[in-house]
């Protein structure tokens, strides 16, 4: 590896962390999901920066990587199968003007 | 052949810098489609830095399955529920002083731990080669019950989506 | 019968064109188009574009006596004739001014169909052009007059008839004239 | 079979000439600049050649389209710019060049400006694992293939940026035409190549071309029932691909205007246009690599070959523009998955079957089985024809 393992690893913290912030201030549902994609994004190269350096069967992060990046699209079709129902019936997208079982 | 080393080391630094700012642009832009836009760039970047990480084969795939299909997907609920106009009305909620702090909190504890924690780097690990042979072998011996599973979620989402995001055929819907 | 064949049978009839358009005539099924400013198709006798003024012999002899009812017929009146007056300041039928715009001019053919004398007649001319809008595309008598002979070229048929036309009211009048009035002195 | 030994040298330095060429320049920089330099002038010298000839590529297409087409219609096509309209592209580079660039006023401004930009990336980049020749690779990447696939993957995203940020109802129904023909035409098309990959057993692209290597007896792929059944898939999922006729809804003039490039003028025009048209080199390029041996070929210089393979190939699909009418938007998508995709399945059984089996009984039992399911996808994929019509009065 070229660069230090811990620049890799901050560097996906921070990028998770923007991805949480994202999460937590957003309106949009859509918002979150694309935040939620940052989230996953940081954590598979996470995976890989641990299996290019400390483990000691090279495959096995990116295998997980490969698994986490097919959750991630099964999670964005349904979640954003789950937003167009939500627009047909409620005709918006934003998650506090969807508040009918919060009193 | 060490200037080399050094414009690649630039290259992957600054490209950590590009994908962080396009990173913030996902969370803080107003327009959701120039968010999604970043979001595109954040992840053509993160493959950009798998391939620094000798992970071609999973760039190849990032890039296939993130940008190829994730985010057409994303643009296309973005143009179906947005107005053509792009509004921009607030996006954030009025969390977002707390969450900054809490994050911070978190990224700082989080971020000296990790440069304390002595890493175990292998030289082995550092040395392996991983073929897209090698992974497909690994694929179908050792994880082969675990890509079964992931191939019948993926069937159940496919389904499960269509299902959902299908028109209501007995009713007009909402006038 | 197998699905597809409709497909295959079109993208034959295509690749026949594109084979053939190499080395058949024109009138075969190869390339008709003409190119144009080298070669051009030969203008058919109907075509009927710009009057022009038809003149007998030298274009001093016009046969315009400027009496006006084109310019009066004309519908989107883009003709202007003054007729010209002789030295003693009588009439002298012909026109001095004779103009024609072509800014105007919409090919009707009306001053073809009401002059009595046959003397305007529709032109095959069709590369018109100016540079300006204005005063260059009015074109000026000299530019309107055209022998007979041209008019015999590009329309025979139409010519050949008024030239018959013109040369039996000839003769009648002269012979009616030799009746009236008996011959006074030598006949040149 | 075999040539003259002095005629093989003479065809292996004319094949070679252009890899020499590099060579020498880059010795000849070694003599007296440090090393470093010489592997960043290696990478230079063919970045240049390739962003030098996909303009190149895509300027005399154009020409070669209207030519062809004109012919096929029974006219010239333009012979007036240059000998038989060669200096014709220029001609219109330099219109593109001088056109006013008109932006809408609701326009998205920044993302208008960056999609023509950006959709010329991706054509670009995938030039980077096409083997132009022998040894003519740009990066003999180990995943090319999969590298070429991603790659022009992203095509559709630049799409969307230029049909949403021109606030117009005919770009934006354009872009969702296009993302929904793009996504499901590139499915078949990715599924096409699994047999190649499962032949060769590997995803360079320099490697799938050596294993079909063979003199005069040809091991091409499209050679083999798979690889033919295969490459045609491919190719009509190609034709989708780049959104060209009878596949070009997106761009459908009698409905849509342009679709996703109606707000575009001058040189923003001109760089959709030329993505358009690398794109369709590029596909053809690889079908050539994947189906049709590459660069493989007696007598004349590998990459002679190769662009007369991809002209070839791209005649076919301009001979399908001159010939096809438009589909109709169901019929599009339901011909990718209901008939291509099937098809692709069933074509990679078949393929790992040809491994196992000797040569005689393999072709036996897979024309059988093309038989089989293509007459039975057509049954399947019949819709209801109305009885033909009788009009007894009108005879």
């Amino acid at each position: 590896m070229i660069i230090p393992l811990q620049h890799i690893l901050i560097f996906s913290l921070l990028l998770f962390a923007t991805g949480l912030y994202g999460v937590l201030v957003r309106r949009n549902i859509i918002g979150i999901l694309i935040s939620i994609e940052l989230m996953l994004n940081a954590a598979n190269l996470n995976l890989i920066a641990f299996s290019k350096s400390t483990s000691l069967a090279p495959e096995t992060g990116q295998i997980f990587a490969i698994f986490v990046i097919a959750i991630a699209a099964t999670a964005a079709a349904v979640g954003l199968a789950i937003v167009l129902a939500l627009y047909r019936v409620r005709k918006t997208v934003y998650t506090d003007e969807v508040n009918l079982l919060k009193w | 052949m060490e200037i080399l080393e050094l414009f690649s080391k630039i290259g992957i630094y600054a490209t950590m810098a590009l994908v962080l700012v396009f990173a913030l642009g996902v969370v803080a832009l107003r327009n959701l489609f120039h968010c999604a836009l970043c979001l595109a760039a954040v992840l053509i970047g993160t493959a950009m830095i798998y391939v620094a990480l000798h992970a071609e084969f999973l760039a190849a795939v990032q890039i296939l399955v993130y940008v190829g299909a994730v985010m057409t997907l994303v643009i296309f609920v973005i143009m179906l529920t947005e107005h053509l106009g792009g509004k921009t009305i607030r996006q954030t909620n009025r969390q977002s002083p707390a969450a900054i702090i809490g994050l911070s909190g978190i990224v700082v504890l989080l971020g000296t731990l990790l440069m304390k924690t002595p890493w175990p780097v292998t030289a082995k690990a550092l040395d392996a080669k991983v073929s897209v042979m090698s992974l497909g072998k690994a694929l179908m011996g050792t994880y082969a019950f675990p890509f079964e599973v992931i191939s019948v979620i993926l069937i159940a989402c496919l389904i499960g989506a269509i299902v959902i995001a299908k028109k209501d055929v007995s009713e007009k819907g909402p006038s | 019968m197998i699905f597809g064949t409709g497909i295959l049978k079109g993208l034959f009839v295509t690749l026949k064109n594109f084979v053939t358009s190499y080395f058949r005539k024109p009138d075969n099924g190869g390339i008709f188009t003409v190119q144009y400013p080298e070669e051009r198709d030969k203008a058919i006798e109907a075509f009927r574009n710009f009057p022009f003024l038809a003149y007998d012999g030298t274009p001093d002899k016009v046969r315009c006596v400027a009496c006006g009812i084109c310019e009066r017929e004309c519908p989107p009146k883009c003709i202007h004739i003054v007729m010209e007056i002789d030295p003693l300041g009588k009439p002298a039928r012909r026109p001095s001014v004779f103009e024609i715009d072509h800014g105007l001019c919409m090919n009707c053919g009306m001053c073809e169909d009401v002059c009595p004398f046959d003397s305007i007649y529709m032109d095959h001319a069709f590369e018109v052009t100016a540079a300006d809008r204005g005063k260059e595309l009015v074109r000026p008598k000299e530019a309107l007059l055209k022998s007979n002979d041209y008019f015999l070229k590009i329309r025979p048929g139409t010519a050949t008839l008024v030239d018959q036309k013109r040369r039996a009211a000839e003769e009648k009048k002269k012979l009616s004239r030799a009746a009236t009035l008996p011959p006074q002195g030598p006949v040149s | 079979m075999s040539m003259p030994p002095f005629l093989r040298d003479i065809e292996f330095a004319v094949d070679l000439s252009l890899v020499n060429a590099k060579g020498w320049c880059l010795d000849l920089l070694g003599h007296f600049l440090p090393d470093w330099t010489v592997v960043l002038a290696s990478i230079v010298i063919s970045g240049v050649a390739i962003l030098a000839l996909g303009p190149l590529v895509m300027m005399y297409l154009t020409l070669l389209e209207r030519k062809v087409i004109g012919r096929i219609q029974n006219r010239y096509g333009p012979n007036r710019v240059g000998k038989w309209g060669l200096l014709q592209p220029i001609a219109d580079g330099i219109k593109m060049f001088t056109k006013e660039d008109i932006v809408p006023a609701q326009a998205d401004k920044i993302v208008h400006f960056l999609a023509p930009v950006v959709i010329v990336v991706p054509a670009l980049m995938v030039f980077l694992v096409v083997p132009f020749g022998e040894r003519m690779t740009a990066v003999n990447l180990n995943i090319g293939l999969l590298y070429f696939i991603a790659v022009s993957s992203i095509t559709t995203i630049p799409i969307f940026m230029g049909s949403w940020a021109s606030r117009n109802k005919y770009s934006l129904l354009g872009g969702m035409r296009t993302a929904a023909q793009m996504i499901s035409y590139e499915i078949p098309m990715t599924l096409s190549v699994v047999p190649v990959i499962m032949m060769s057993q590997s995803l360079s692209t320099n490697t799938i071309v050596m294993t079909q290597v063979g003199d005069l007896d040809l091991h091409w792929f499209i050679f083999t029932p798979w690889g033919l059944v295969g490459f045609l898939i491919y190719f009509l999922c190609a034709v989708a691909e780049c959104n060209r006729p009878p596949f070009d809804l997106p761009e459908a003039e009698s409905e849509l205007v342009a679709g996703f490039h109606t707000e575009y003028s001058g040189m923003k025009f001109a760089l959709f246009y030329m993505a358009e048209y690398m794109n369709a080199f590029t596909l053809c390029g690889i079908a050539t690599t994947l189906f049709l041996g590459g660069w493989q070929g007696p007598f004349f210089p590998s990459w002679l070959w190769f662009f007369g393979k991809t002209f070839a190939l791209i005649c076919v699909m301009i001979w399908f523009r001159g010939t096809l009418p438009r589909f109709r938007v169901d019929q599009l998508m339901g011909f990718a998955w209901k008939f291509l995709l099937p098809l692709t399945l069933i074509n990679i059984p078949v393929a790992a079957l040809w491994f196992f089996v000797p040569e005689r009984l393999a072709w036996l039992y897979s024309i059988a089985i093309f038989a089989v399911s293509f007459w039975g996808l057509v049954k399947l994929n019949c819709a209801f024809v109305p009885e033909k019509r009788i009009y007894p009065l009108a005879d």
